[in-house]
């Protein structure tokens, strides 16, 4: 068990190694942010300003020292802000976890209880038109979903705020704009999951048992199905969470979304790439916690390790 | 006392009529006696089984009757039938392996069925798990409970789920291409300890199987399909030695037997079965026979009785009496 | 390969005998699932707006102060115009070729790159394979559109760019769905028999290994449309994407939010378009799924 | 060379991962005999069948064929040829029968190829007329005989069938019995037949190797096993074989 959780951990720095290397690269050949922020200065200024941000050195030498900083927490200042580029992701984060979990925790509970009730009830008219209903949601991107929203509950009903984080309010739009997809993505994948554990041979053994469908799936079912799913989903983590970036613009949350977005424009690349490397880490704890949630429900998985 | 089991005149197509898989099946098994039902893909044997069972997948619907424990249920009545199944009926599927839930309990899976059926409360659920496992050869029975299907090998879980058959103490037990993957000598236990254990319970068994010398050495009648229909039937002695059918006597010289002879060719049906939608009219082993005559292609035989025995063909093999 | 070579077998029997070439043809469009149907219609229509648009609308980029915030359905603005007078319908009709282009270029790129990868990967296995799965790792860890607004500070906002950009990370799905295709065909007896019949390598994998791949591989690159039309036009909404002159639905949208409250028609319509062809793209999928009777999602797992 | 037997297996031991699945196994296969290899699942059958179709080395010992260590090599046709268990998985779905049979016959010109393949399938019982069709129009039994073809395409001189009728219907089965028996007749090859089903063996083999855990329990010419075989190991297996057997009293 110890080391198993070692040689996930260890797969899970490699990851997070990849993660600073690209966006070192990314950052370095962007050129440097003194020359894009700072467009009319003296080159001694200039000469100044790039040693006093270490861009006077070797490329080498400045990712070894900038590998040597993150591990230490350092990602370097950010430029034109006092605070280092780690703190201001960590101011930033919070209202990105908050949109995140609202928006997961509201789209699984939808999906759980839709995707149940289509196999249950699978063939049927209600079913064929949940699913086609999910397939157009699914289309629509989130941010044309959050400026309908705005429109409709922001514009012309005043409910509801359009823009900010204020407060619990605030985030009801853009929790919702960013679960409308993820519904229709969890229902399609959970469904098609538990389809595929009805369609196993110990189902028809559940049936010749005597059982009803709803006992087969809500017992069997749903029990088969979800390791498999956690899997997935901590995996595809990333690609099904990226419209969080376009929602939190759109609603102006000051996220790590806006954060990078702003921070991009701004050329202040420091940020950018503490970003992308905290990003990675969440990524690989959460898929860490995935896994042991699924050694603890699946036998086979924990006697294979 | 129990009756017999029954099937009559069990019919079986796709819905809308467009593919008939089974016609006119008549099927009798008395209690703690076991019939064995042979034939090759496409015979129809699971179909006819299913069917009884009212486990068809949807799309296929049967007619018929089942009898049972003097209940006459019909067989489009899918929901009279599943009420049955786990309490009078009960079933063990082939591929023991996979008929268990990976990530339950074995104990658990034993236990379920009868308890959400009421058949049994659930401490008299677990003795009778704990017995019928006994029964079935296992020594440390608590520690088998608390297995995950995984941890089994194949012929325990073969055993395991035949216990899962007999739990609710069945009528009518159907066991569909049993051991087919055991290696010999784990089979011949199994199949031992289940023959024991039904003619204890008076359990009627209908056992499925394409394999002519198992069902040979365990079956007390034999019900040979082919295309849909029953085209043989009678007590097993009987049948393998004087098979009235050609297709019967066919199928048993074209078996590999221990008696064969080196390199001396076997006795061969040419041609394969005919699939479900393309029986030929008349009879339908017709084509394939060698005795056929112009009746045979322009008449479909009626199932003819003779005492325990019947057959459906117009020139039997044997002298009827 | 086109859609129509596909259909496993035309409904030869139910058909009058002289039917006609067209009838046939319709009625193998009728076998196919609706949902495929309906996506390629959208497709269709989509084109044909498209090129009404390079033939009779204005050019996208004309402004006119005057007409600024004209309402739809005003002369010669049937959607109405945006701040500057831009005319949104040709706007619209532009940007679908924009999009489309973009989309089916990344889609053809990274399905050709990914396939071999995932060929070479699979077959070869050990390091190289390692190697790649370290990639899909890194691939997952990184949300494409974090990592494409990252990179938008060192590329540009050019189509080109944007293509290439994309197309970095869109060829690992398809050698991941090869590679574990390549790894469960490799176990069947039927390449063991190409073996001992002497095949040569290059025909094992391309005769043996990659047809099983191929459904998936056009249920993907359906699936996959659908996510480089949404990240082109997330990018260009947040601006760091394809920006003017080149027309993009994004930009407009983006454009329109300020204005929301007077002129909604500017976020509405180009928005339906985008949500449109999304649909299309993950109909298109759906209905390729139902064809082959293949899940990607349980395949890909 | 030509002295040389069709299949010569010398102190073949094989393991996986460290863990031993075949022990010290030898013997040599005349041109146009059967040896039948039976055992129980986990016995090393499968195991010893690609050691001799060269698609595995052995960890010691070693295998030759027509006295030259069967390898498989890209571009070159394998003196052994194989007929699987399962004949749906045992050819490419995607290509035509004729095509797979013809995998092996690249070395001719594409003309005689054809003429090749056609006539290989009518060996086998296949209408040639039907060489352009896929393997899912095929029944079971016929794909058995496309496979065969395929393997007779390329002249073995070892044939290895592994459970070549397991999975075939009774009345299908005894067709490819008899067809395996023909063949053999005809073009002379050495076969290896690897089967748990002794009846099968009883027609097919001349000789017959049990194999127990990995180990050579007992080698003997057919006739002498199948009369009664020396081990306790092999009786018994042969006795709880009997008695799922079909037997007949003959009139």
């Amino acid at each position: 068990m110890k080391r198993y959780i070692a040689t996930r951990l260890g797969q899970g720095l490699l990851v997070v190694f990849g993660a600073i290397t690209i966006s070192f690269v990314l950052a370095s050949m962007a050129g440097n942010p003194i020359d894009a922020r700072y467009a009319n200065i003296s080159p001694a200024a200039r000469a100044q300003l790039l040693h006093q941000y270490g861009y006077d050195k070797p490329l080498l030498e400045r990712y070894v020292s900038y590998v040597g900083g993150v591990a230490h927490g350092d990602f370097g200042p950010s430029i034109g802000s006092p605070t280092g580029a780690l703190t201001r992701v960590a101011e930033a984060l919070p209202y990105t976890l908050i949109l995140v979990f609202a928006a997961m925790a509201t789209a699984s509970l939808i999906a759980l209880a839709s995707a149940t009730f289509g196999a249950i009830r699978r063939g049927s008219r209600i079913d064929a038109w949940v699913r086609n209903g999910f397939v157009a949601l699914q289309g629509i991107p989130e941010f044309f979903a959050g400026l309908v929203l705005v429109l409709l509950f922001a514009v012309v009903l005043g409910w509801l705020p359009s823009f900010g984080a204020t407060g619990p309010a605030s985030y009801v739009l853009p929790v919702i704009a960013l679960s409308l997809p993820l519904v229709a993505t969890l229902t399609r994948l959970l469904r098609s999951q538990l389809l595929d554990v009805l369609g196993a041979d110990f189902v028809v053994a559940l049936r010749a048992k005597g059982l009803s469908e709803r006992d087969i799936v809500l017992r069997h079912g749903l029990r088969n199905a979800g390791p498999p799913l956690i899997t997935y989903l901590a995996l595809q983590l990333g690609w099904l969470l990226g419209g969080t970036i376009i929602v939190e613009v759109v609603f102006g949350i000051p996220g790590i979304g806006s954060l990078v977005v702003s921070a991009t424009r701004a050329r202040d690349m420091a940020v950018v790439q503490a970003i992308v490397v905290v990003v990675a880490v969440g990524y690989v704890l959460f898929n860490l916690f995935a896994d042991l949630a699924v050694r603890a429900v699946d036998p086979r998985v924990r006697s294979a390790t | 006392m129990n009756g017999p089991c029954e099937g009559r005149d069990v019919t079986v197509g796709t819905v809308g009529g467009g593919v008939q898989l089974v016609e006119g099946v008549d099927l009798a098994v008395e209690a703690g006696a076991m019939l064995g039902i042979v034939g090759e893909t496409g015979a129809g044997k699971t179909v006819t089984m299913r069917a009884l069972l009212g486990l068809l997948p949807p799309g296929v619907r049967a007619h018929g009757e089942l009898r049972v424990n003097g209940d006459v249920v019909s067989l489009a009545r899918v929901g009279e039938l599943r009420r049955l199944l786990g309490s009078e009926t009960s079933v063990v599927l082939q591929n023991p392996v996979g008929m268990l839930d990976p990530m339950v309990r074995v104990g658990d899976q034993l236990v379920e069925g009868v308890v959400r059926k009421g058949v049994l409360r659930p401490a008299d659920a677990r003795a009778r798990a704990v017995s019928l496992l006994g029964q079935m050869g296992f020594r440390a029975v608590e520690h088998v409970l608390t297995l995950y299907p995984f941890q089994l090998s194949g012929g325990m879980a073969q055993r395991v789920t035949i216990a899962m058959g007999m739990m609710p103490g069945p009528r009518l037990l159907v066991v569909d291409e049993p051991t087919s993957a055991l290696d010999a000598n784990v089979r011949l236990e199994v199949l031992r300890l289940f023959k024991r254990l039904a003619q204890e319970e008076g359990t009627a068994v209908i056992l499925v199987s394409h394999d002519l010398g198992l069902v040979s050495h365990f079956c007390d009648t034999i019900a040979v399909m082919y295309a849909g229909r029953v085209v043989e039937h009678g007590p097993t002695r009987e049948l393998v030695a004087r098979p009235a059918h050609p297709y019967t006597v066919a199928l048993l010289d074209a078996s590999a037997t221990l008696t064969a002879r080196r390199r001396v060719p076997l006795r061969v049906l040419p041609g394969a079965p005919p699939r479900p939608g393309h029986w030929p009219a008349g009879c339908v082993f017709a084509p394939r026979c060698p005795h056929a005559q112009e009746r045979c292609v322009a008449e479909r035989p009626l199932p003819t009785a003779d005492g325990s025995r019947g057959w459906a063909c117009h020139f039997p093999r044997i002298e009827q009496a | 390969m086109s859609v129509g070579d596909l259909v496993v077998e035309p409904p030869r029997a139910g058909l009058p005998v002289r039917a006609s070439r067209l009838g046939r043809a319709w009625a193998r469009w009728s076998a196919l699932p609706g949902s495929l149907r309906l996506g390629l219609a959208i497709y269709a229509c989509a084109l044909a707006l498209a090129l009404v648009g390079a033939v009779a609308l204005a050019d996208p980029n004309a402004q006119d102060l005057n007409q600024a915030f004209a309402k739809p359905f005003s002369s010669g603005h049937p959607l109405g115009a945006d701040a500057l007078g831009h005319d949104v319908l040709s706007w619209i009709a532009h940007s679908v070729v924009t999009s489309l282009t973009i989309g089916v270029a990344v889609v053809a790129l990274s399905a050709v790159v990914g396939i071999v990868v995932g060929l070479v990967a699979g077959y070869a296995g050990g390091y190289v394979d390692a190697s790649l799965m370290r990639l899909v790792d890194l691939q997952l860890a990184v949300p494409p559109l974090l990592l494409f607004i990252a990179a938008s500070a060192t590329v540009g906002h050019s189509m080109v760019a944007l293509i290439l950009l994309i197309s970095v990370v869109s060829w690992v799905p398809y050698a991941r769905v090869v590679r574990t295709q390549v790894l469960v065909e490799r176990t069947r007896a039927s390449i063991s028999a190409a073996r001992l019949a002497g095949v040569s390598r290059l025909r094992l994998l391309l005769v043996h290994l990659l047809p099983p791949a191929a459904t998936l591989i056009l249920v993907l690159g359906s699936l996959q449309l659908g996510f480089v039309l949404l990240w082109e036009a997330g990018l260009s909404f947040v601006g760091l994407g394809i920006a003017p002159p080149t027309p993009s639905l994004g930009f407009m949208i983006a454009q329109g939010r300020a204005s929301l409250q007077e002129a909604w028609w500017v976020v509405v319509f180009p928005g339906t378009m985008l949500a449109l062809l999304l649909l299309a793209a993950n109909v298109v999928g759906d209905g390729l799924q139902e064809l082959f009777g293949i899940d990607v999602e349980v395949v890909e797992r | 060379m030509s002295d040389a037997a069709a299949l010569a297996v010398e102190g073949v031991s094989h393991a996986y991962a460290g863990r031993e699945v075949l022990r010290d196994v030898g013997f040599t296969l005349e041109a146009g005999r059967t040896l039948a290899v039976v055992g129980e699942s986990g016995a090393g059958k499968s195991t010893l069948s690609r050691l001799v179709a060269g698609l595995e080395l052995p960890t010691s010992g070693r295998v030759r064929v027509a006295g030259v260590a069967p390898t498989v090599r890209y571009g070159a046709v394998s003196p052994v040829q194989m007929v699987f268990q399962h004949p749906t998985e045992a050819l490419n779905r995607f290509l035509s029968v004729g095509a797979s049979v013809a995998e092996g016959l690249r070395r001719l010109p594409r003309r005689e190829r054809a003429a090749y393949v056609a006539a290989l399938l009518e060996q086998v019982g296949i209408d040639p007329s039907r060489a352009r069709e896929r393997p899912k129009t095929f029944s079971g039994g016929q794909l058995q005989r496309i496979v065969t073809a395929r393997a007779l395409a390329a002249e073995p001189k070892l044939l290895l069938c592994d459970e070549p009728t397991s999975a075939l219907d009774v009345s299908v089965q005894a067709q490819i019995v008899n067809l395996l028996l023909a063949l053999q007749e005809r073009n002379g090859f050495a076969c290896l037949l690897v089967t748990h089903d002794l009846g099968v063996a009883r027609v097919l083999a001349d000789d017959v190797l049990v194999l127990r855990d990995g180990e050579m329990v007992e080698l003997a010419p057919a006739d002498d096993f199948f009369a009664g075989p020396s081990t306790p190991y092999a009786q018994e297996l042969l006795r709880t074989t009997a008695e799922q057997m079909l037997v007949r009293e003959r009139a």
